[in-house]
C-alpha cells in the first residue's frame, strides 16, 4: 500500500482537520464529529442539505459545503457509512427552522444509518426529509434486490437541489426537485486500477495489466463485468449505451454532462472521454447544454472514470445555472 | 440460564473472537463487498468492550441496551444498525433482569431476527446474515422445545449457522453491497454471516468453558 | 501501460478537443494548431499572457485560459516542448495591441521554443516579454547548471500576473508582478508512482513497493534522491524544510499555500498534507492568508504531490484575491 | 564534394536512422530525461523525409533551410530548436550552392555548432549533444587539413563522435533535463550526443557506400 498518511486509523480525521485548515472560511467542524458545516450559518430560515457517507470520495461530501450546496457534510470511515449520531449532530447543527433534507446514496449501510438519524430527528421535533440517489445503470433496478446504486450523479443532486434551497424553497419543494434530479441522471463508470482502503491495507480486487472491470461502484468493490481494455472510444460508447438505454432523451432535448474521475485519472484522458461522449451526443442530436469534468465523486486512488447524464428542463437548467461556492465546486 | 455476569463474559468473548477475526471477516468482504466487515465490528465490539466494566451491576437489559447503543454509534455501515437494532430488540425483552431463561432467550433472539429485518427488509436466502441467523434460531427453538440444556441448545444453535454460513456460498446476493456483483457473489462466504456465526460461537464457548 | 485513450499519437488533440467542447463559453482552439485561447478575446487593449508547454500537465495550462489567467495555452507532445510556431500563433491570436507576457517554466527545451517564438513575434512588431519560472527548490540554483526548474509555483505566477493584466497594467508592470511572484514562491515534490508518456508506453522510472521519489520535476523524470517510503508528517517536514531553507518568511508574515496533487493522488492526501503542512506554519508563527489544495500542475498519472509557498504582500494579495473564471481555477 | 542529390540522399538516411533508432534514443531519455528524445525526434525527422521529393532540384542551402525550419516546427523539446539552429545556420554557408565542398563542410559544421552553442549556452563536457559534434569538428578538421578524402574525414569525424558519446556516460549533466539528477546521471549515456552520432554516422555510411 502506497499512501501519503501518517496512521491508517486517523486518514479521516486529519483529512478533515486538513479540509478546515484550508478553507476556513468555508467550512467549520463540529467538535468531536467527523462533520464538516458552513462556517457561516445562512442568516435566513433556508431549508438545510446534509449528505455524507463513507469517506474516500473527497471532494464528496465535505468539499460542497457551502453557499448554493450542501449546508452539512458527514464524512464516515473509509468506504463506510457514517453513524446515525455523527448524521444526527449535523441535522441538529444546520436546522434553520426550515427543515433538513438528507441527501443519501442507495447503499444499505447509508440508507440505515441516515434513516435511524431521521429518527432521533424527528423525536427532538425537526423536520426530516430524505432523498435516495440511485443513478448507477451497471446494476439491474430491482424490487427484489437493493436495486440500484448513487454514485457520482450525486453531485448533481447537491447543486441543483442546494440552489433550490439557497432560493427560499420549501422542504417539499427541494425534495421535489433532489427527485426530479434523481428521476433524470444515469450514470455508469469503469476503472483500470482497484484502490487500497488505507486500514485494509489492501487493494479490493486485482486485474491483470490489460483488464479493466466495468459497471463498479464507488467503494473499491469490483464491476459487474471484467473486460480486456480496449480503446477510450469502444468504452465510453459502451457506457453511453447503458445509460441511454436507461433514460428516454430525444433528439432536441438537453442534457448536463458529468465526466467524472475516480481518483487516479489524469485529466488529460478524463477530457479524451468527454470528446467522445460529445460525440455521441451530437450524433444523436442530444444538446450539451453544460460539461463539468473533474473528479468530484472519487474512489481514493482508483484510476477510472464514470459519466453522468441528467436530462435538462428549464428548472433544471436555471438551478444548475445558479451560483455554487464550495472548496470543491464553483460555478 | 445466563446470569448477567454469564451475560457480560459472553460478550467479552465476542469482543475477543470480532477482534481476533477482524481481517478474516475483512478478507471476506474485500471478495464480494468493500473490504470494511472486520474492521467495523473490531471498532463497535472494542468499544464495547471499554464499556463492559461499567456495566458489572447492571441488569441485563442495560447490558445489551448499551451494547447496542455502542455498536449503533461506532460501527458504521450496513451492520451497524443491523446488529445494533439486533441488541436492541433483544435488550427489551430482558429489561430490569438479572438473569436469561431458555424461554428468554429464544425471544430475545426471535426479536433480534425480526429487528434486523424490519430495518433492512432481506428475506432468507438473500445471502446475509440472517441466512446463519435463521437456521441458528430454529436449532435452538427445537433444542429448548425439547428440554436440552442450554450449551446443548447453543452448541445446535452454533453449528446450524454454521451450516448457514457455509450455505452462503452457494446463493446469489440479493441484499447489501454483494448484491452489485450478481452471479459473481456466488462461491463467496457472506461477511456478516460469518461474523454472526462467530459470536453465536463465542457464546456457546463461553457456556461450554463453563461447564 | 494502463490508460483510457484512443491512440497514443493522438493524446493531445483529443484531449485539446475534449477541453473545447466541454468548455466552448471558455475557450475556442485556433483552427490547425495545438493552442486555446479565450472564447471571447477581450475588447480592451489589455497585455494578454501566453503560457504552455509540454502537455501531460492538465490543468495546466489549458485549463486556466479565462478571464483573469492566461488569454492563450500552448499544448506540446506530452512532456514536450511546443514548437516555436505553435507560440507564435498564439501570440499573434492574443496580442491586442497591450503586448504579451509569455510565462515559461524553466527547462532549456520550453526556453529555447519560447524564446524562438518571440523572435518571430519581435520580427513582426509585436511587444512580447517573457517570465521564466523556477520554483523548484529541489534542484540547487547555480548559474553553472540550468537552475531550477519550474513546477507548480507557474499556478501562482498565472493567476496573479493574469489579475494584474486583466486589471489594465502595462506590460512592464505585469512583467515586474510575474518576476515578483516567481521571486516569492518555492516549491518542492515528492512521488509515490512513476508515469508514463502514451507514446513511450512505459514508465520513466520504477519505485519498489516501500520506496518513493524525493525532489522530483513534473515529467515523470526521476527526483533527487530516492529514499524509504515514511509518514506523511515526515516527508511534508523534509519539504517546507527545504522550501523554508531557501527564502526568508519571518513570523507574523503572510503566505499563500498551494498543496498541490501530481494527478494520481487522492484529495484525502492532498489534505492529509495540508494538515501537516499548516501545522508547520503555525507553528513558525507564519500567518496562511489562502490555501489552494488540488490538481493544478500534474504529470499524468503520478501519484504524489508539491508543496509550493508563496510569501504576500499586500499587492499580491490583492491580486490573488480578484476574480479568476476559467475551466481549471475559480475563484 | 557533396552534390545536392548526394545532399538528399545523406538527409534521407539520416531519417531512416533515426526511425530506426526511435526506441533506442527514447530508453536513453527515459533514463536521464523525460523519455521523448526518440519520439521528437522521429516526429522531425519524418516531416522532413516527407518535405524531401519536394527539394529534388533545390540548392543545398535550400534545402538545408527547409529541413531547419521542418525540425524546428515539428521535433519541439530542446532539441528541436538546437538542432533547427544548427541546420540554419549551415544552410547560410551554401546559399545557392548546388554543391558543397570540403571547405564548406567545415564551415557549416562550425556553424552549425556555433548556433547550437548561442542558443543553449552549453560547454564542452555539459554532457550534451556537443560532447558529440565537438570531437567530430576537431576530427573532420585535422583530416580535411590533412587533405583526407571526404569519406575518410567523415570516417573519422563519425569515430570522433562516437568516442563523444562514451565519454557522456562517464560525466555529470550541467545541462539540459538530466542535470536535475545531479550525480546520478554519471553512468548514462547522453540522447543527444547518441542521436548527433548517429546523423553524422548515416552521413558517413552514405558517402562509403556511394564508394
Ligand atoms: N439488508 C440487509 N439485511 C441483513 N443483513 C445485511 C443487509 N445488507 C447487508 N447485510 C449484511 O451486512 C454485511 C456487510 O456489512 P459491512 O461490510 O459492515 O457493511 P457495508 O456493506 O456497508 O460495508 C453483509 O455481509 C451482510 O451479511
Ligand atoms: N543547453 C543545451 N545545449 C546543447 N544540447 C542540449 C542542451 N540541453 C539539452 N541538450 C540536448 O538535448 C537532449 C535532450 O533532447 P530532448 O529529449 O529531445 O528534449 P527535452 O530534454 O526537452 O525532452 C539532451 O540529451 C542533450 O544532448
Ligand atoms: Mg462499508
Ligand atoms: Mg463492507
Ligand atoms: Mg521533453
Ligand atoms: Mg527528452
Amino acid at each position: 500500500m502506497k499512501k501519503i498518511i501518517n496512521d491508517p486509523n486517523q486518514v479521516v480525521n486529519e483529512m478533515l482537520e486538513g479540509v478546515v485548515k484550508a478553507h476556513p472560511e468555508y467550512v467549520k467542524r463540529l467538535e468531536g464529529f467527523n462533520v464538516l458545516v458552513r462556517a457561516n450559518k445562512p442568516s435566513f430560515p433556508k431549508v438545510a442539505l446534509v449528505s455524507g457517507g463513507g469517506s474516500g470520495h473527497e471532494p464528496s461530501h465535505g468539499g460542497f459545503v457551502g453557499e448554493g450546496m450542501l449546508d452539512g457534510a458527514v464524512a464516515g470511515e473509509v468506504f463506510t457509512s457514517p453513524t446515525p449520531d455523527q448524521v444526527f449532530e449535523a441535522v441538529k447543527a444546520v436546522d434553520n427552522g426550515g427543515g433538513v433534507l438528507l441527501v443519501v446514496k442507495n447503499y444499505t449501510g447509508d440508507i440505515l444509518n441516515f434513516e435511524m438519524a431521521s429518527e432521533l430527528a424527528a423525536e427532538e421535533g425537526i423536520k426530516v426529509e430524505s432523498v435516495v440517489v440511485n443513478d448507477d445503470v451497471a446494476v439491474e433496478n430491482s424490487t427484489w434486490t437493493t436495486g440500484r446504486r448513487g454514485v457520482a450523479g450525486t453531485v448533481l443532486v447537491h447543486k441543483i437541489a442546494g440552489a433550490a434551497a439557497e432560493k427560499g424553497k420549501s422542504l417539499e419543494e427541494v425534495k421535489a426537485i433532489a427527485e426530479k434530479v434523481n428521476a433524470n441522471v444515469r450514470s455508469m463508470g469503469m476503472s483500470l486500477t482497484p484502490c487500497t482502503v488505507p486500514a485494509a491495507g489492501k487493494p479490493g480486487f486485482q486485474l491483470a495489466d490489460d483488464e479493466m472491470e466495468v459497471g463498479l461502484g464507488i467503494h473499491g468493490e469490483p464491476g459487474t463485468h471484467r473486460a480486456k481494455i480496449t480503446s477510450a472510444k469502444e468504452i465510453v460508447s459502451h457506457l453511453m449505451e447503458k445509460i441511454l438505454k436507461d433514460i428516454d432523451i430525444n433528439s432536441g432535448e438537453e442534457v448536463a454532462v458529468l465526466v467524472n474521475g475516480l481518483g487516479g485519472t489524469p485529466l488529460m484522458e478524463l477530457y479524451i472521454v468527454n470528446n467522445e461522449v460529445a460525440e455521441i451526443l451530437n450524433e444523436k442530436g442530444i444538446k450539451i447544454y453544460k460539461t463539468i469534468v473533474g473528479n468530484y465523486m472519487t474512489s481514493l486512488e482508483m484510476a477510472g472514470f464514470s459519466i453522468s447524464i441528467l436530462k435538462l428542463d428549464e428548472e433544471l437548467k436555471e438551478l444548475l445555472d445558479s451560483k455554487a461556492d464550495t472548496p470543491g465546486f464553483k460555478l | 440460564m445466563i446470569t448477567q455476569a454469564m451475560l457480560i463474559e459472553i460478550l467479552e468473548n465476542i469482543c475477543k473472537t470480532i477482534e481476533e477475526n477482524m481481517s478474516y471477516l475483512t478478507e471476506l468482504d474485500i471478495a464480494i463487498g468493500d473490504g470494511d466487515h472486520g474492521i467495523n465490528m473490531n471498532k463497535g465490539f472494542t468499544a464495547v468492550l471499554n464499556k463492559l466494566p461499567s456495566l458489572q451491576d447492571k441488569d441485563c437489559g442495560v447490558i445489551l441496551k448499551t451494547t447496542a447503543m455502542t455498536l449503533i454509534s461506532t460501527v458504521g455501515g450496513a451492520s451497524g444498525p443491523l446488529y445494533g437494532t439486533a441488541f436492541l430488540k433483544a435488550s427489551s425483552v430482558v429489561n430490569g433482569k438479572m438473569e436469561i431463561n431458555n424461554t428468554d432467550l429464544l425471544e430475545m433472539f426471535n426479536s433480534a431476527i425480526q429487528g434486523i429485518v424490519s430495518r433492512g427488509h432481506a428475506n432468507k436466502g438473500d445471502k446475509t446474515m440472517l441466512d446463519a441467523l435463521y437456521p441458528a434460531y430454529d436449532a435452538l427453538k427445537e433444542a429448548i422445545d425439547n428440554n436440552n440444556t442450554l450449551k446443548e441448545a447453543l452448541q445446535a444453535a452454533t453449528e446450524a449457522a454454521l451450516g448457514g454460513v457455509e450455505y452462503t456460498k452457494t446463493i446469489k446476493a440479493i441484499r447489501g453491497r454483494a448484491s452489485y456483483l450478481g452471479e459473481r457473489s456466488i462461491g463467496h462466504q457472506d461477511p456478516g454471516a460469518t461474523s454472526s456465526y462467530l459470536m453465536l460461537n463465542a457464546a456457546y464457548n463461553t457456556i461450554n468453558k463453563r461447564g
